[in-house]
């Protein structure tokens, strides 16, 4: 076997739909990476890398943004990739139909092609982590003369994507596999060398680890290995696991307690819970290893991370004085109060989280109740505050003006939003920081500022910040050069190849 | 069978279906919370103009008769609905997952009837004896054992500790390349274990009941005829017994296909059968309304398909049917 | 030449049965061309010695003593091929229930094909078919090319039967043992049978091992006569001899026993009726469907009748022809669609709460199933007096009574405390009296209240109505397909067919001048007449 | 009555039944003694093979106890069987009794409702049910019940129906008998052993559906439960084949101890076989 061969990996679960710019959620991204793509990729430390993009520069007030597009880029069906696309793109279509898109190209005071191969993006103020949005999920290049005037959504051409990728889509037999074939005019020299990829449909989690320990699956990502699955697979000689490539996404999980109501409200309560509460256990016990102990709100993994914050050792002693502090007296039973905790509908993991916070909290007296709704019931109560207790996990998107203000700023207490501050801290001097920080353009000047935020937080415990997850990515050990950026399995895979 | 009752079991098939529907119907209006809200769930986020979408297309503004009226209508069209989560009819959902799903049914079916059938005649006619002894106890223990846990075992036993058969999935993962034949022998590897966990608890079900059959049958007059006209025990037991003994069998197992359509729902979620179950399984987790409801449906009337077939199979085996 | 000897024959039966053995040291002969009958009550083990003769006996019951000598061969102590061998093919046999003896999935040709087959080795099925079909000539079946395809529910009881007469013969057997064959049929069928079954014989040469417990029947056919009382022999020879001149008394008390041979009933002055009967309408409509025609059966068109205080009147009939749904009817057990019922003139139908349980108190009925009539849960006492406490007799009192009636049926107050199934049929069939009795009715019904029973506990229940009638002074009505049972007890006899009243007239005059031609087929069937005749001439 | 129970105790399958039930009862009873925590408190390292570390039959994924999963989850299996098939009885013995005793329109409109509700796949409306109806040990008590009933109704239709036409019943109206006394002392006590067997066996079927429902995730995540023992070690199957083994051999007994008891009920309560 040469470099060149196909790969098949596993998918789970089944993307809806595999065009990008209508739908990101996970699996959509990993196989629409292939096919899909943005004006820039990164490298692990998050910095921009070229991709439609061959260069760009930044004027000094850091409100323009100028893109050279590479000329040789052109659609899967055969016409010329130009400024057009991406003016259409980032201007209408996005704008429309993804969210995160329109938060950052809102911004924009204006998007214009200047000629074929330039954009230029004019902000209306400075925008520190502008240059982060163009990972290909979170703006993805549309073909104008597909979906130019029509109902994006509804578009027939939907089910036959057509991207600038390496990979093109050849066959989507649905609830079995979905079939890419190599892109022979794609425009990066001698990419790709795989001739093939094959995504299977495993839905059961045994099945997937079988399908990886037999070689029937030579690539898994994500969640989609069990975590106690994992130690075991990445011990095998036929394959390597890395937890690299997930540094764009750099998920935190944290426990989340509804702050309008009391006991939530007081702030030693949530410390007490904290006390309570073991990250190691969910790394060790719930994700079998994976994973670290976050010690605030932004990942070690991102830039603006700051370890010098209070660090909250597990002490129930410490935790029972403090419950004894606000008079909660415990009665006959033991229980000094009894609160609810709203399971999150996704899966065992959840589930066990769940059950930990319950088993946790009963040590300090705490009677913890679990409740369960369907995902539809669970994004309704937590979006409109009806909930006690529960717990969430969030991408940081690279930048904490991304993935992390969100959570925090009184101006994204967004009743019937989810992903917001669902939780309603509020808290001017943490408004003002992460505000300011946006708007800066020198990362010495921003990382100050989200230093003092990070201490402020920490100490304020708007969320109990668990774990920083970790996602296991297991090849096939003659798999090359597949995890290259900062999204890992949901890059291009142009340069991936077999070890001769 | 006559014009007239055939019109009467159209008629008793269109009644089931729409009593099916309305509960289907009710079921969605008793969840709680606003039903808008319960259909549209799978959107993530609950996106005020799409619930306005999901609202007017089940015209949740009108009257409750009228709503269901309209329901009805759409069943009626074989509209079952949108899966929001998955983005796709959940009649093309359904149709898809349709194959796997008779395919484990029908065999395990097949395998538990000949298998009940055969084992209980088995015992029936060594009535007393050892064997007897030892296959009532099995079918008694099989008969009380969870499904879903018997198919974890029969993993354990034959996929992890033998490594004889794969323990999941309906072909393997390479399986696009093999030719026809390799294909099909690779599938009817992975139907092994689903189909037997299946088919055995239905199985010992069955063959309890061939086994007292049988021993009543034994006694029948008739067996003493054909004794008495001098043929071998051989051929009374296959010109005279089974066809009698396994009546009854029949009829029960007719009776009980709505049980093992429900009992495949977890073996395929045991097994990673890429069915109906399957699909069950996903929308549950994900409490996909649209699909839960239109799933309930067709496998009722998957039922409903499969209680004609046991009456055409009684039928042949019956003449007293046939005739009236 | 002796074609079957049956030597010291002992069939021994299991632990915890009745008795040890079901027969012990039984002796008899058949030869070529001879009608043996073997007679006896209920459990006397006729039937065994059949079964041993074939090797039919059921599992734990086996020939433990003597031989079965079919010519040179001890049929006792065969293999199980050779045993096969004979089955069938030498030796063949009927059983009683024609409904049952046959598969009832198979076309009635095929099972007849199967024995021919096993027995005459491969043959062209041209032929085989060829077989049948003359075999159901033979029988007397009607249009046999398509009967043979029939299957046995579509046949008559009859019918199955010559079926199974013909499946006996189907390999000139030597022997045919007949079972009880014609027990389950109506008169005029088993006439029809019997007339077969003998006519056959005469044609083939076949040595006839015939089983009943009827005394009319053997009369009507038999050459040879074997007695049996719980397994021993009593009494055996030739026809004329045991049945002229019975040397054992459990002989003659069988003869003695058949009913219908004293003089008949002589009706009293007419008397006001208690019970009248007018225009009585009832068709039963079976659903078969949401949208199938209902089937309809007329149980009574247009039956009236009149009973008078002291009077019998019997209800005979063939099966179905609604005997039992008149008695359910006059006890508004079911409802008729027409006509009036008066109780001393009072209309039944209108009745209603007091009146209508007053009017179920004074009219009494005993079942023909003595088994599926009284709760198995129930202590039989308890059964009783439950009757007079639903109309205010004292518990002590009530017991008191029906230790009384206990008695009087000839059980003993013993039985107040004992379970229903801790009595035999006949037993039973007394408890039940007792029980409408303690209600001092004026009416009693007796729906085929002696047909389960042998003769001579037949006839002792029978003694029993009739003292107790003449002692209260009770209107009976009384139901029955048996003409000799009508005979003995009624004064009046009405004849029904198809729901409709054929005849109804005192009995003499129906028994001595019949006028529907109904009624002549009816008594020219019951078996043993001439011999019964004969029989009381002298007397 | 005391014949019933003699016939019983005569039938060693009946009282092996007995046994093992007890054991189970006794299980429930001890586990707040034997295992005075709760069945979640996380004991020790997960995934510990039987017999190590203090814990008997192992630890499961999150280091619970599996023992005490075992024992504390029979008292929520027996105590759901028990409630859904009382559930079951009161609508079956109920609509049974009306469509036997009843007959006519009434009947054919039961009998109509009735095979409906048997043509549905029973575990498939449960699921929807407790789906919907969110998961909690009273919904599912609901959910088994609802769809447990149809062949308890059956049943009653058919014993009522036969009991009422016995010829002792009709003995008993012209004893004078009224009907609900009829009713009462007549038909329903010779009627209802073949119910309190096939009730007896719902039961057992009833622990296997929650058993079931739990292991597709649709338990009340509040109690421990065998099925949602098995659910949660299936996926560690490979290595830990002790956290989905123990709880099942729990379940398989308990259901076939009340087969057993079940089948020698139906032999007690025959009078042909008690009192002969
Ligand atoms: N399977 C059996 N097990 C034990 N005892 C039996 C069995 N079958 C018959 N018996 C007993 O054997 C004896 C003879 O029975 P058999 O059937 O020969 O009587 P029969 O004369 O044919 O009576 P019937 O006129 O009622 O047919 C009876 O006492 C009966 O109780
Ligand atoms: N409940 C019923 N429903 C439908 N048909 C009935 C019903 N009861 C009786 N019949 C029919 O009415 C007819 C008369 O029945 P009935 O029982 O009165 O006959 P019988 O003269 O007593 O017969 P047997 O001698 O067999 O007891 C039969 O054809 C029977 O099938
Ligand atoms: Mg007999
Ligand atoms: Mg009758
Ligand atoms: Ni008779």
């Amino acid at each position: 076997q040469g470099a060149a061969g196909g790969l098949t990996a596993i998918i789970n679960p089944e993307p809806p739909v595999l065009v990008l710019p209508i739908n990101q959620q996970i699996p959509t991204g990993t196989i629409g990476g292939k096919i899909y793509e943005s004006l820039l990729s990164y490298d692990f430390e998050l910095k921009p890398q070229p991709q439609l993009a061959e260069s760009w520069e930044i004027s000094e007030d850091g409100l323009t943004y100028t893109f050279h597009l590479a000329k040789k880029a052109k659609w899967h069906d055969g016409k010329p990739f130009t400024s057009a696309d991406v003016v259409f793109s980032c201007n209408v279509m996005l704008k429309e139909v993804h969210p995160r898109a329109r938060g950052v190209f809102d911004r924009c005071e204006s998007i214009t092609a200047p000629d074929d191969h330039t954009v230029v993006f004019k902000l209306k103020a400075p925008f520190g982590p502008f240059l982060l949005a163009f990972e290909t999920s979170s703006a993805p290049m549309a073909p104008k003369h597909i979906y130019e005037g029509t109902d994006y959504r509804k578009n027939p051409a939907n089910d036959t994507p057509i991207g600038t990728g390496p990979f093109k889509l050849k066959e989507w037999s649905r609830g079995s596999h979905i079939h890419l074939v190599a892109n022979e005019d794609y425009y990066l020299e001698g990419q790709p060398v795989l001739t093939e990829i094959f995504y299977k449909v495993v839905p059961d989690g045994a099945s997937r680890s079988v399908a990886m320990e037999t070689g029937e699956a030579q690539l898994s990502q994500f969640a989609d290995i069990e975590p106690f699955d994992v130690p075991r697979l990445a011990a095998m000689p036929n394959l390597k696991m890395t937890t690299k490539g997930y540094e764009f996404f750099s998920p935190v999980l944290w426990y989340e307690l509804n702050l309008r109501k009391k006991p939530f409200d007081d702030l030693r309560f949530r410390k007490a819970a904290r006390l309570l509460l073991d990250p190691k256990f969910i790394v060790d016990k719930i994700n079998f290893g994976l994973g670290k102990p976050a010690t605030g709100p932004i990942a070690s993994t991102t830039k603006f991370y700051d370890p010098n914050v209070t660090i909250y050792k597990t002490d129930v002693a410490a935790a029972n004085a403090l419950l004894d502090e606000m008079g909660l007296k415990k009665d006959a039973n033991g229980v000094r109060t009894t609160i609810k905790f709203l399971v999150v509908p996704f899966g065992e993991f959840w589930t066990r989280l769940a059950e930990y916070f319950r088993q946790a909290m009963k040590q300090g007296g705490i009677e913890v109740v679990l409740e369960t709704t369907d995902p539809g019931g669970f994004a309704q109560r937590v979006s409109n505050w009806e909930f006690d207790t529960t717990s969430n996990m969030l991408y940081q998107n690279g930048d904490p003006a991304l993935g992390v203000a969100r959570s925090y700023i009184s101006s994204n207490i967004r009743k019937g939003v989810m992903f917001t501050n669902t939780e309603g801290y509020s808290n001017k001097e943490v408004d003002e920081l992460f505000d300011r920080a946006a708007v800066l353009t020198s990362d010495k000047e921003r990382a100050e500022l989200y230093s003092k935020v990070q201490k402020i937080l920490v100490d304020d415990l708007p969320v109990l910040w668990m774990t920083e997850q970790q996602f296991p990515t297991i090849h096939d050990a003659r798999l090359e050069n597949a995890i290259d950026t900062a999204i890992g399995v949901n890059g291009t895979f142009g340069r991936a190849r077999w070890a001769s | 069978m006559s014009l007239a009752a055939i019109f009467s079991r159209v008629a008793g098939i269109v009644i089931t279906i729409f009593v099916i529907a309305t509960i289907n119907f009710v079921l969605v209006r008793a969840a709680p919370g606003d039903p808008a809200a319960v259909i549209a769930g799978q959107s993530g986020a609950t996106d005020e103009k799409f619930l306005a979408q999901v609202r007017a297309e089940y015209g949740l503004d009108q009257p409750y008769v009228v709503q269901l009226g309209a329901y009805l209508g759409k069943v009626a069209t074989l509209d079952l609905g949108y899966s929001y989560r998955l983005r796709r009819p959940v009649k093309d959902l359904i149709a898809e997952r349709l194959g796997p799903t008779l395919l484990l049914t029908l065999s395990a079916f097949l395998i538990s009837l000949l298998g009940g059938v055969v084992f209980g005649a088995l015992a029936g006619v060594r009535h007393g004896k050892i064997s007897d002894l030892a296959i009532s106890l099995l079918a008694l223990i099989l008969y009380a054992t969870p499904v879903f846990w018997f198919g974890l075992m029969l993993v354990l036993l034959f996929s992890i500790k033998l490594e004889w058969l794969p323990a999941f999935g309906y072909v393997d993962m390479r399986a696009g390349s093999f030719g026809p034949f390799a294909y099909a022998l690779d599938v009817l590897k992975h139907l092994c274990l689903p189909a037997l966990t299946l088919g055995a608890i239905y199985m010992a079900m069955y063959a309890r009941l061939m086994r007292a059959s049988v021993i009543e049958v034994a006694a029948e007059d008739y067996i003493k005829t054909a004794r008495a006209k001098g043929l071998t025990e051989g051929a009374i037991l296959r010109g005279h017994m089974l066809r009698n003994a396994s009546l009854p069998v029949i009829t029960f197992a007719g009776l009980q296909v709505g049980a093992m359509i429900g009992g495949a729902v977890v073996v395929e979620t045991v097994f990673s059968w890429p069915g109906l179950g399957r699909l069950i399984f996903d929308a549950v987790t994900s409490r996909d309304y649209p699909v839960l409801l239109g799933l309930f449906l067709v496998m009722s009337i998957l039922v409903i398909a499969v209680n004609l077939l046991t009456d055409l199979i009684h039928r042949l085996v019956d003449p007293r049917l046939a005739v009236r | 030449m002796t074609l079957l000897s049956v030597q010291n024959l002992s069939i021994a039966l299991p632990a915890g049965a009745d008795r040890s053995h079901a027969v012990s040291n039984v002796n008899f002969d058949i030869e070529e061309n001879q009608i043996v009958c073997l007679v006896g009550e209920s459990g006397s083990g006729k039937s065994m010695i059949a079964h041993a003769i074939l090797g039919l006996l059921p599992p734990g019951i086996a020939v433990d003593g003597g031989a079965l000598m079919f010519g040179a061969t001890d049929l006792a102590h065969l293999t199980p091929a050779e045993r096969r061998n004979v089955r069938g093919d030498k030796i063949s046999m009927i059983f009683q229930e024609p409904l049952t003896a046959l598969n009832p999935l198979k076309r009635v040709g095929e099972q007849v094909a199967e024995a021919i087959r096993t027995h005459q080795g491969a043959m062209p099925a041209r032929e085989v078919t060829a077989k049948v079909v003359e075999l159901f000539q033979q029988v007397g079946l009607p249009d046999p090319e398509r009967l043979r395809l029939s299957y046995p529910f579509q046949l008559s009881g009859g019918q199955r039967q010559r079926v199974m007469i013909a499946m006996a013969l189907c390999n000139n057997p030597k022997l045919l043992i007949a079972d009880e064959p014609t027990t389950a049929l109506d008169v005029t069928t088993q006439r029809q049978i019997l007339d077969l079954i003998k006519g056959l014989q005469k044609t083939h040469n076949m040595g006839v091992l015939f089983i009943t417990h009827d005394i009319g029947v053997v009369a009507d056919i038999a050459d040879k006569v074997v007695v049996l009382q719980k397994g021993d022999i009593v009494e055996s020879g030739s026809a004329d001899a045991v049945l002229m001149q019975p040397e054992k008394a459990y002989t003659r008390m069988l003869l003695d026993a058949v009913p219908g041979k004293g003089a008949f009933r002589q009706a009293g002055e007419p008397r006001p009726p208690v019970l009248e009967v007018r225009g009585l309408q009832k068709k039963f409509v079976t659903r078969q469907g949401l949208f199938a025609k209902p089937r309809e059966t007329v149980a009574a068109r247009d039956v009236s009748c009149q009973l008078a205080p002291g009077d019998t009147l019997a209800v005979v009939g063939e099966s179905g022809s609604g005997k039992s749904t008149l008695a359910r009817i006059l006890l508004r057990l079911v409802e008729p669609d027409a006509g009036e019922i008066l109780w001393h003139g009072k209309s039944v139908r209108q009745m209603k709460g007091r009146e209508l349980r007053d009017f179920r108190r004074r009219a009494q009925i005993v079942f023909q199933d003595p088994y599926s009539s009284l709760d198995p849960r129930l202590k039989v006492g308890e059964s009783i007096i439950r009757g007079p406490i639903a109309f205010g007799v004292g518990r002590v009192e009530a017991k008191k009574l029906a230790e009384k009636w206990l008695e009087r049926v000839g059980l003993g107050p013993q039985a107040f405390d004992r379970f229903p199934h801790e009595f035999s049929g006949g037993q039973r069939q007394r408890i039940c009296i007792a029980r409408a009795l303690t209600l001092r009715p004026e009416i009693l019904i007796a729906d085929e209240a002696v047909s389960a029973l042998d003769v001579s506990i037949q006839a002792q229940v029978l003694d029993l109505l009739n003292d107790l009638k003449t002692e209260m002074g009770l209107a009976m009505i009384f139901i029955t397909h048996d003409l000799r049972v009508a005979r003995e007890i009624a004064d009046r006899v009405l004849v029904m067919r198809k729901g409709e009243i054929e005849e109804e007239r005192p009995t003499e005059e129906l028994f001595e001048n019949p006028r529907s031609d109904y009624t002549k087929r009816l008594l020219e069937a019951v078996p043993g007449r001439a011999f019964f005749a004969a029989r009381a001439a002298p007397a | 009555m005391n014949d019933s129970i003699r016939t019983f105790l005569r039938q060693p399958s009946g009282l092996l039944g007995l046994a093992i039930l007890f054991l189970v009862c006794l299980a429930a009873a001890l586990a707040p003694i034997l295992y005075p925590g709760s069945p979640w408190d996380m004991v020790g390292a997960p995934l510990q093979p039987p017999g190590t570390a203090g814990s008997l039959l192992g630890t499961d994924t999150m280091g619970r106890d599996i023992a005490s999963g075992i024992l504390h989850g029979a008292s929520v299996s027996l105590m759901i069987g028990i409630a859904s098939t009382i559930a079951a009885l009161a609508v079956g013995v109920t609509l049974g009794a009306i469509a036997g005793y009843a007959g006519g329109m009434v009947d054919r409109l039961i009998v109509r409702f009735i095979e409906i509700f048997q043509t549905i796949p029973n575990f498939v409306l449960a699921i929807l049910l407790v789906a919907i109806l969110t998961p909690s040990i009273s919904t599912i008590i609901l959910a088994i019940g609802l769809v447990s009933w149809p062949p308890l109704a059956r049943l009653t239709r058919v014993q009522v129906q036969s009991i009422a036409a016995r010829e002792f019943v009709q003995a008993a109206r012209c004893q004078g008998l009224g009907s609900m006394s009829i009713l009462l002392r007549h038909v329903i006590p010779n009627a209802i052993s073949p119910i309190i067997v096939t009730g007896s066996m719902t039961v057992a079927s009833a622990i296997l559906i929650e058993a079931a429902l739990s292991f597709m995730g649709l338990g009340d995540p509040n109690y421990m439960s065998w099925g949602y023992m098995i659910g949660a070690g299936r996926t560690v199957i490979r290595m830990a084949w002790w956290a989905s083994l123990f709880p099942g051999l729990a379940i398989l007994l308990t259901a076939v101890a009340i087969n057993l008891i079940g089948e020698a009920l139906n032999d007690a309560l025959n009078p042909r076989i008690s009192r002969s």
